[in-house]
C-alpha cells in the first residue's frame, strides 16, 4: 500500500505549517533525503505498513455536522427544565468568564514552571488558593485536585500520613456514592479500611454509630450538605469524632454562601468540588476538586501551591513553591502523583468567585434555600409525597412517591422536566426516592410546574 | 531576525500597566456590585425556617466587592503576563506544546454536550455514549489494544489507573508481586503512580545511549517483579528498538509491560503500542491530541490495555448494543472499580476526537512525521553550539546540557531565563535527570520553520553570549514583567494566600 | 504607584517577538494550506461548461498560502500591539470609551440572530422586527421625540439622514433654503455630512465660553438657513444652557434644530433632547450604548425626529399591528428613501438593545452621573498642572490646552505619546479646533476611581518632567513597539499595499 | 417621585465601578456636595422630574430569557435549508475567526489614530488593503466602508468629481435594487441624474443601450454578477461605455476566486460587499463595502487609508495617511463623511481571506460555481420550471414557475426549505421568477431535495 508523499501540497494539512519547501530545506540541514529515514530507530516489524483505519481528515463543516448530529441526541437543560443535582449543579454562568477563559494567554499556556512569563496564571492561582481559604474558615489551600471524588483520596491519604499506625477511616454513608466508590479503589492496596457510618431519620451521618467508629480511625469524613441534601451538624460530628483527622466534604460548593464553614468547627481538611461555580456540568468533567487545609498540614498538601515572593528589583511576584512535596522531586515518596491538574477550571472559579463577590455569593447561596424551602414546602402539600428525611437542607432534598422513582421520573419526562436522580441504584429499600435539586436558575413557575406535574404523575401511576 | 538586535530593543508589546495588576482582593471597594441577579421570586420566609441559624454564617468575611469591569480588567491584566503556544514557540520537553485548533472550543461548546448532566439515564444521553464510543474505537485503533478506558483526566490518573491493574490482575492469579521496575530517566509520576498503587519502585540504570540495555532488565526482572514502567520514546527522544525483546522478557516472568504514553506524538500512526507487546499504555489528550493546556490543566489520560486485563478495567465500560444504542456496563466483577466521579473530562474528550476527526489517518502520520523532522532540524542546527549528551538518534525531541557553557559560569537554568529576551519560552530543564543541566527541546509539528529558525538564532546567539557576556545572560531576564525571584524565600516563609 | 517608578521600568507585558512580526503575505510558503472542504460531491464537469474561459482567471496572483497555524499566530501577535478598553482607561475626548459588556457578544451570536437573512419574508422574521420595534420605543423615550429610524450605521451616517430629512421637509414647503449653521467647535463630519445633503455651511463663531451666543444665532438665521447643526453638550463638554431659546430663535425663522448626538452619554436618563426642542438627532450607539469600536467601527448612528419630520424617514419602518405581529411599511410617500441596502447593522442595534436592559432607566441614569464625576474628578485634579482655556462648568469631559508647556516647547502632541510610557492611551488631541493644542479628555462612568487617580499621577509627573526633562517628554513614546513614525513620509510617498 | 441615591450600595451597578466610597471621596475633591450639583448648567424645565420609561435592569439570566426568544421567533438556516442570496450569502465560517475577533485588544480598541499603540490594527488594515488589490486587479483599497450599497454611492460620488459638468451616471438595472434605491437617496440634492440601463433576454446589461446612455455620461455602473446571478462581459461593457469612469459592482465577494478581475477590463474603481467572505448574513448587518480604485484616484478616495511608513528608529509601521481627504480635515470639502466604518468586519476578512488563502479561495469559487451548474441541469429537467436568464451564472440564478412565486415559495417552506428570494416586488413583471442561491455549503443531498420539493411543489399548485 503507498504511503502519502510528505511533500505533495495535496498532502499538507492546516494544522501542519511545513509543506513541500519547508520539508525539503530542512532534510538538507538535517541531512537525510527523506522524513523515513528519522524513524529507522523503530523496527520494521513493529512498523505500520498502512494508514490507521480510523474516519477523516475532515474539514470543519464535515466536523460540525457530525457532532452535533451526535449532540442533538442528548436530552438536556437546553430543552427540558432539570432538577438534576447528585454533584453536578446548574448555576448562573456570567458570560464574560467563558470569554476571558478563551483568550490564548490563559487558555494555551501550560503549568507555570517559569514564573518571569506566567505571572498571570501564578497570581490567579494565588488569588483562587485565597478565595478557597475565606469560603471554607482554613489556612492553605492547593492550586486544584482533579475533582471532588478524587480530592477525597487525597484528603484521606493525606490524614494517613500523619499518624502512624492507624489503617482505618471513617466515610459517612451519605457521601456521594461515587465518592466514596473512588475512594476504595485508589486505597485498595494500601493496607486501609474504610468502616461506612449510616445515617438517621434526619438524613444526617448516626453520632453513636460515628462515636463508636472514631475510636481507632485516623480520619473521619462527612459530607455537608450530604448525598441527601441534607446539612450535617459539625460541631456535633466534630464531637463524636474526638481527635482523629475531620475532613469535610462540599460538593455543592454555592453552599459556602450561607452555611457555616468547616474551619471554624474543628475541621482540619475540607475538600469538594467546585463545579457549582459557575462551570458547565458537561457530562462530569472538565471540573475542579479543591483541598483546603490547616496551616499545620500544609507540606503534607497534595498538588502544586503558589506562594507569593519577590524578584531581584524586590517586585511581588507569585512562584510555584514547597516542590519538595511534590512528584517531580520526591518521585515515590511524593505526597500524590498529581501532575496535571484541572488549572483552568480553577481560574473559571477565580472568575465567578471574584464577579460574583461577598454579596452575591450571599445572594445565590440565598436564593437557592429559599427556593429550595418554597418547594419542600410545595411537595409536603401533595399527601402522596413524602420527605424521608427531616434534617435541614440546602437547595437538595429527597422526595418519595409510593412508586418507583424511575416510572414518575419517566412520567415527568415526557413533560420535558428532568425530575431527580433514582436513589435506588445507590441505596438498597431507596427504590422510591429520588434526589431533586433546585437553584437560583429555577422561577417560581417551574417550581409550581414541578409540583403539579408530580402529583398529575402520581395520579397517572394510581389509575 | 531578533539576533541582530539587542533583544531589549526587540521585545516589545504594548503595555497597559499589567505588569503593576494588584490582587483582586486589593482591588475591592465597599459597595461596588458585579453581578445581578433576577429578584426573588418566592415569599421571603425567615431565614431561620429555611437554614437554622447554627448552621449559618453572616458573612463571608474579606471577600471581594468588585465590579464587572474590575474583573474585566484585571483578569486582561493578568493575561498579559502569560506567554502562549497561540503567540509563539512553547518548545517544553515532554509537553507537547502544540496548536489548540478553536473549532475543537466550538464543538465542546456545542449545548447538547455542555449541558447534559453526569446523572442522567442512558436514553437521555445516547448522544455522549456514542461519542465515548467512537473514542474508544479510535483510541483503540492508535494503540492497537482490544479496550481502552476513559476514565482518567490526566496522565498520571491513567498510570495510577494502569498499575492498579496490573496489581489486581497478578493478585487475581495468586501474587501481586512487589516491585515495579522504572527506569532512571522516567518523570516523576511513573513512581510516585507506582507507589500509590502499593508498589516499591526498583530503578534501572539508563545505558550510555540513554536507554535500557537487556542484559539489564534481565538481571532485574524477578519473581516479584509486576512490571516495568518505561517512556516509549524515552525521555532524551531515543526510541527503545529492544522494546518487543523486553515485552518477551517480562512476559516470561509473568510482568507486565506499562507504558507511558506522553511520547507518543513522536510515533501516532507510524508505529502501534499493541504491536510492540505493551501490555498497558496512558496516553496524555492534552499532548498528542491537542486539547488545551490551560495553564496546568485540565487533561485527559485514558489507558488501552491488553486480552490480560480486559477484566480489570474501570466501571462503568461504554458498550453498543445490537441495535446501535449504548448503554453503560457496570457488571464487571473484576474491576479495579471507578477512578473516578462520573465519566471522567468528557469535555476534554469531546476536544480530543474532534481532533482524531480533523487529522484522520493521513494527518495523524503527518503529526508524528513534522514533530521528528522539526525536533531533527532544531539538533542539527543546535548541535555545534550545545553540548549533546547523547548522541543516539532521537525522534520528537532533543537534549542538550549546559555543558559547554559552564566553564563560564553559565548554567542551564540562565540559559533558560535569557530565551525570554528573545521572546521565547524556555525548553524543560534539569530533566531527565540523568542528564545534568538538561535543556529538553520538543519543538511539536505545528511550529513553521521560520519559527524553528528564530529560535535557533536565538540560542545560537545566547551561545555566544555566554562566551563574550556571560554576565548578561546570568542576570536574565531583563525584558520580562517580573525578573528572577527569590524562589527560596517563597519556600522558606511560604505566603499561600492574600490576608487583610 | 507608577510614577514613582520609571515609566520604562513599569510597563512591560511579556512579549513573544510581536513587535517583529511579518506581513501576513511575506509568511507565505508554496503548499502551505490554512482550510480544507468537503471532497466536491457533484459530478465534475468541464469547467468551461461551467463559466466561459474568457470570464475566469487562473489564480490570484500573490495570494497568500499559510497554515491555520500561521494565522492564530500571526494575529495574535498582532493583537498585542493594540491597546484596548478591557485593559485600561482610553480616554478618547468625544469617543466615549466604555467598557463592552460581554453579554451583548453572547446575544448577538444566537444563531436565530445571526443566521437569519436581511431578504427574508415578514412572517420569517418576526423575532427580528419584534426586538427593532422594541429598540425604537426605547430610543423614543430616550430621546423623547415621536419616531426614530435604524438605518444609519455610524454617527454620520445619522447626519447625513437626519439633514436630508430636513431638506426635504423644507423643499416640501416650497423652499429647501441653502445653509447649514455650524459652530466653529463642531465635528468635522457635521459640515461634510450637511455638504453631501446639498448644503452650504456658515460656521458660527463660540464665545468665551465655548457655547453659542442667542445673538450670534439670531444674526445668522436667515431665510437661507435650513438648520443648526449643534453638538449637546458641544465638545468641550459644555451644555448650551439656552438650547430652548435657540430652538425657538430656529423655529420662529422656520428652521429645524438637528443635535449632534455624540456626547447623549452626559445627560441620558437626566434630560431629553426632545424636551430641548430640538427636532433632529443622530445617536452613535457605539458610543452610548457601548457595543465595541472593534478598531474603528462597526456602529450604529440612529436618528430621532419631531413630528414635522416623521413623514420624511427612511423606508421602510417597523410597525406593530393589532394582533402583535410585526411589518415592514414601505408606503411613505414623502420618505427620503433608503440610506443603505437591508436594515442597516442589525447585530450592532442587537447590542444596544441588550445594553439598554442591562441598564434600565436608573442604570442609564447612573451612566450619565458617574460619567460627568468621573470628568469633573480628572478635571479638578489636573487643573492646576494644565491650562484650562474654557473654564464653564463640564459634563462628561474636559479640554485642557498645553499652553503651560509650550513655553518648555513641549506640546499636546509629546505630552500624548508619553502617556504611553505610563500605561496610558491619550486623550482626543488638537480637537475641538477652537482649542490651540487641545487635550480632550472623556474618561466614561466605566473607570474606576483607582485608574483615574493613576492617569492624574501620570499626567502630573508628565507635567513635571514638561519642565524638569523636557526633551524626555518630547522625544516619547519611549516604550511602545514603534516609536514616532515618519508621518510626512507615508503622504508623501504612499505606500499602500505590499507588493510582492 | 423620589429619585435613586448614588452612594447606596443597593444602586450600584456592575457596569460602573465606582460606589458609595468612592463617590463620597471624589465629590470632595471636585469641591461639591452632590452629584446633581455637577448638572447646574441643564436648565430645570429640560430636566426629567422622573425616571425614563423602559425596562430593566435586568440580570444575564432574564436578558438571555428575553432576548433567545424573540430570536426563537425567526426561522433562519439554523433549522432550515437555505437558498437565500440576493446581496447576502451562506459561506463557510472558520471556527478560529470568531475567537481572534472577541480579543480585546481587537474588539475593545479605538480607531487608530495613535499608531505606537495601534499597530495591530493598523498593519491588518494595510494587509485588508492588499488583499483587495489583488482580488480586484486594481491598485489602491480603503479601509472599508459602510457595505456594498453606500460603496457604490461613494464610488458614483467619486467618480463625478473627477469631470466638472457632467451630471449623469448609468447605472445597470440589474444592480441589487437596494443599492439602487441607496444610491437614489444619496444623490438626491447633488443635481445628478440616473439613467438605469435594462437587461436582455441573457440577463446581461442591454449593451446597445448602454452605448447610448454612456455618451455624455461622467460613469457607468455594473454588478457582476449581477442580482440575477448573471456574469457580465466586462470588456464588452467597458467597450460599450467608451472612456467614462467604470464601475463595477461586486456583491458575492467570493466571485473574486474564480471570475476575471475587472480591474483587468478597463474598469477603474470596483467597490462591494465583503459580506460572503464568512461573515454571519445575520439580518443585513454589520457587513463590510470595500472600494479599490487605480492609482490615479487615490487621492479622491473617500474613509481611511493605512499606509507604510518607519519609527524614528528606521522601523517599519504603519500608520493613517493622506488624512487632508477626509471630513476631520478638509471638512464641508472631504471625498466623505464617514469617520467609523466597518473595521472590525474588515479584519475579519482580512482573516478569513488568509486562512483561506490563493488555494482555498479558488476552491470555494469552484465548489459554488459546479454546484450552482448542478442544480441549474436538475432545474432544466423540471418540464414546468423556465430559467429565464440564458447567461453564465456564478452562484446564483433565477427560477420561474407557473405560479406566483410567494405560493412556490411558502410551500417550500413547509419542507423546511427557504427556497429564495420573490422578484416581484422589484421587477415587474416578474411576479413568478424568484432568485435562488447556492454555495459550498450545499450538499448534493440539499441540492436534489430542492429540485424534488420544487416540481413537488408545482404538482400541488397545479390540483
Ligand atoms: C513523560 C511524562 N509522563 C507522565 C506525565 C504526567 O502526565 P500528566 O501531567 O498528564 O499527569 C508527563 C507530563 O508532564 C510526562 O511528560
Ligand atoms: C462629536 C462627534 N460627531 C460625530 C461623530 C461621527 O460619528 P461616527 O464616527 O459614528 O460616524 C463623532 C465620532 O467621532 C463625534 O465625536
Amino acid at each position: 500500500m503507498s504511503l502519502p508523499n510528505p511533500t505533495d501540497p495535496s498532502n499538507s494539512h492546516r494544522y501542519i505549517p511545513n509543506a513541500g519547501d519547508d520539508i525539503r530545506e530542512m532534510l538538507e540541514v538535517v541531512g537525510v533525503d527523506s522524513i523515513d529515514a528519522l524513524f529507522e530507530t523503530i523496527p520494521a516489524d513493529v512498523k505500520l505498513d498502512g494508514l490507521l483505519d480510523i474516519p477523516g481528515p475532515w474539514s470543519e463543516l464535515e466536523t460540525r455536522r457530525w457532532f452535533r448530529g451526535v449532540a442533538a441526541r442528548n436530552i438536556t437543560s437546553a430543552d427540558h427544565v432539570s432538577f438534576l443535582g447528585g454533584g453536578a449543579y446548574s448555576h448562573y454562568q456570567p458570560a464574560m468568564i467563558d470569554q476571558l477563559l478563551t483568550r490564548s494567554e490563559f487558555l494555551t499556556s501550560y503549568t507555570p514552571y517559569q514564573p518571569e512569563v506566567s505571572q498571570g496564571t501564578l497570581q490567579a492561582i494565588f488569588e483562587y488558593q485565597t478565595h478557597q481559604c475565606l469560603l471554607t474558615g482554613l489556612d492553605v489551600a492547593n492550586a486544584s485536585l482533579y475533582d471532588g471524588s478524587t480530592a477525597l483520596c487525597e484528603a484521606v491519604l493525606l490524614a494517613e500520613r500523619l499518624v502512624k499506625g492507624k489503617t482505618k477511616v471513617v466515610l459517612a454513608k451519605s457521601i456521594h456514592p461515587h465518592y466514596l466508590q473512588t475512594v476504595r479503589t485508589y486505597i485498595q492496596n494500601l493496607g486501609l479500611e474504610i468502616v461506612e457510618v449510616g445515617f438517621g431519620a434526619d438524613g444526617r451521618i448516626d453520632l453513636e454509630a460515628l462515636r463508636a467508629a472514631s475510636v481507632d480511625a485516623f480520619a473521619v469524613a462527612v459530607q455537608s450538605p450530604n448525598f441527601f441534601g441534607v446539612l450535617e451538624d459539625y460541631d456535633a460530628v466534630a464531637a463524636a469524632a474526638g481527635n482523629v483527622t475531620k475532613i469535610a466534604v462540599v460538593a455543592e460548593a454555592t453552599s459556602f454562601g450561607l452555611v457555616t464553614p468547616p474551619g471554624e468547627h474543628g475541621f482540619e481538611i475540607c475538600v469538594g468540588e467546585g463545579q457549582a461555580w459557575g462551570i458547565p456540568t458537561q457530562f462530569g468533567g472538565p471540573y475542579v476538586g479543591f483541598m483546603v487545609v490547616r496551616e499545620a498540614l500544609k507540606r503534607h498538601m497534595p498538588g502544586r501551591l503558589v506562594g507569593e515572593t519577590v524578584d531581584v528589583d524586590g517586585k511581588r511576584a507569585y512562584v510555584l513553591t514547597l516542590a519538595t512535596r511534590e512528584q517531580h522531586i520526591r518521585r515515590g515518596k511524593a505526597t500524590s502523583n498529581i501532575c496535571t491538574n484541572q488549572a483552568l477550571i480553577a481560574l473559571a472559579a477565580n472568575m465567578y468567585l471574584s464577579l460574583m463577590g461577598k454579596e452575591g455569593l450571599r445572594e445565590v447561596a440565598l436564593q437557592c434555600a429559599r427556593k429550595t424551602a418554597y418547594l419542600r414546602e410545595k411537595l409536603r402539600a401533595i399527601s402522596a409525597v413524602e420527605l424521608p428525611f427531616s434534617g435541614p437542607v440546602y437547595n437538595e432534598l429527597v422526595v418519595r412517591t409510593p412508586f418507583a422513582a424511575e416510572e414518575i421520573l419517566a412520567d415527568l419526562e415526557r413533560e420535558k422536566i428532568l425530575g431527580g436522580i433514582p436513589l435506588g441504584p445507590y441505596f438498597e429499600g431507596q427504590e422510591r426516592d429520588f434526589l431533586v435539586a433546585v437553584t437560583e436558575l429555577h422561577t417560581k413557575e417551574q417550581l409550581d410546574q414541578f409540583a403539579a406535574a408530580l402529583s398529575a404523575a402520581i395520579s397517572r401511576e394510581r389509575r | 531576525m531578533t539576533t541582530t538586535l539587542e533583544p531589549e530593543a526587540a521585545q516589545k508589546d504594548v503595555a497597559q500597566k499589567s505588569a503593576t495588576e494588584p490582587l483582586i482582593f486589593e482591588r475591592s471597594r465597599r459597595g461596588r456590585r458585579g453581578y445581578q441577579l433576577p429578584a426573588l421570586d418566592v415569599p421571603e420566609v425567615s431565614l431561620d425556617e429555611v437554614i437554622p441559624r447554627a448552621l449559618r454564617r453572616d458573612e463571608i468575611k474579606d471577600e471581594v466587592e468588585v465590579s464587572e469591569v474590575d474583573v474585566m480588567r484585571h483578569f486582561t491584566r493578568l493575561s498579559k503576563l502569560n506567554v502562549s503556544i497561540d503567540a509563539g514557540l512553547y518548545p517544553l520537553g515532554s509537553c507537547t506544546m502544540k496548536h489548540n485548533p478553536r473549532i475543537n472550543e466550538e464543538i465542546a461548546r456545542t449545548p447538547g454536550f455542555a449541558q447534559s448532566h453526569p446523572m442522567q439515564a442512558e436514553h437521555q444521553v445516547q448522544g455522549n455514549l456514542e461519542l465515548l464510543w467512537n473514542l474508544e474505537q479510535t483510541l483503540k485503533e492508535i494503540f492497537g489494544l482490544p479496550r481502552v478506558t476513559l476514565q482518567p483526566v490526566a496522565g498520571a490518573h491513567g498510570e495510577l489507573t494502569g498499575i492498579l491493574m496490573v496489581h489486581k490482575a497478578l493478585a487475581k492469579s495468586g501474587n501481586a508481586r512487589k516491585y515495579i521496575l522504572i527506569p532512571d530517566s522516567a518523570h516523576g509520576t511513573n513512581p510516585a503512580s507506582a507507589a500509590f498503587a502499593g508498589y516499591e519502585i526498583r530503578e534501572l540504570k539508563s545505558n550510555n545511549r540513554g536507554t535500557v540495555d537487556l542484559s539489564t532488565l534481565e538481571a532485574a526482572v524477578t519473581e516479584d517483579v509486576a512490571a516495568l514502567m518505561i517512556t516509549v520514546p524515552n525521555t532524551l527522544g531515543v526510541f527503545e528498538s529492544e522494546i518487543k525483546a523486553m515485552a518477551d522478557i517480562l512476559h516470561a516472568k509473568g510482568a507486565y509491560l506499562y507504558c507511558d504514553g506522553a511520547n507518543l506524538n513522536s510515533f501516532v500512526g507510524i508505529a502501534r503500542p499493541g504491536d510492540m507487546g505493551i501490555d498497558v499504555i496512558h496516553s496524555n489528550l492534552h499532548k498528542t491530541f491537542s486539547t488545551p493546556h490551560g495553564g496546568g490543566g485540565p487533561g485527559a489520560g485514558p489507558v488501552g490495555v491488553s486480552e490480560a486485563l480486559v477484566p480489570f478495567l474501570p466501571t462503568p465500560t461504554v458498550e453498543r448494543r445490537e441495535d446501535g444504542t449504548f448503554f453503560l456496563e457496570f457488571n464487571h466483577p473484576d474491576t479495579i472499580g471507578r477512578m473516578r466521579a462520573f465519566h471522567g473530562n468528557f469535555n476534554v474528550l469531546v476536544r480530543a476526537l474532534t481532533y482524531m476527526r480533523s487529522m484522520g489517518p493521513t494527518g495523524l502520520r503527518r503529526v508524528a512525521q513534522l514533530a521528528v523532522l522539526n525536533a531533527n532540524y532544531i539538533r542539527a542546527r543546535l548541535k555545534g553550539h550545545y553540548h549533546l549528551p547523547y548522541d543516539a538518534p532521537t525522534l520528537h525531541e532533543v537534549v542538550f546540557s549546559d555543558k559547554n557553557q559552564t566553564p563560564k559560569d553559565v548554567h542551564t537554568l540562565d540559559i533558560a531565563k535569557r530565551l525570554m529576551d528573545y521572546g521565547f519560552h524556555p525548553p524543560t530543564i534539569y530533566f531527565p535527570l540523568i542528564v545534568s543541566g538538561a535543556l529538553m527541546i520538543e519543538p511539536t509539528e505545528t511550529e513553521p520553520k521560520e519559527e524553528l529558525d528564530a529560535f535557533c538564532e536565538a540560542m545560537i546567539a545566547i551561545a555566544r553570549e555566554s562566551q563574550e557576556r556571560p554576565e548578561l545572560v546570568r542576570s536574565a531576564p531583563h525584558t520580562t514583567p517580573v525578573r528572577r525571584l527569590d524562589e527560596a524565600r517563597a519556600a522558606r516563609q511560604p505566603v499561600l494566600r492574600w490576608k487583610k
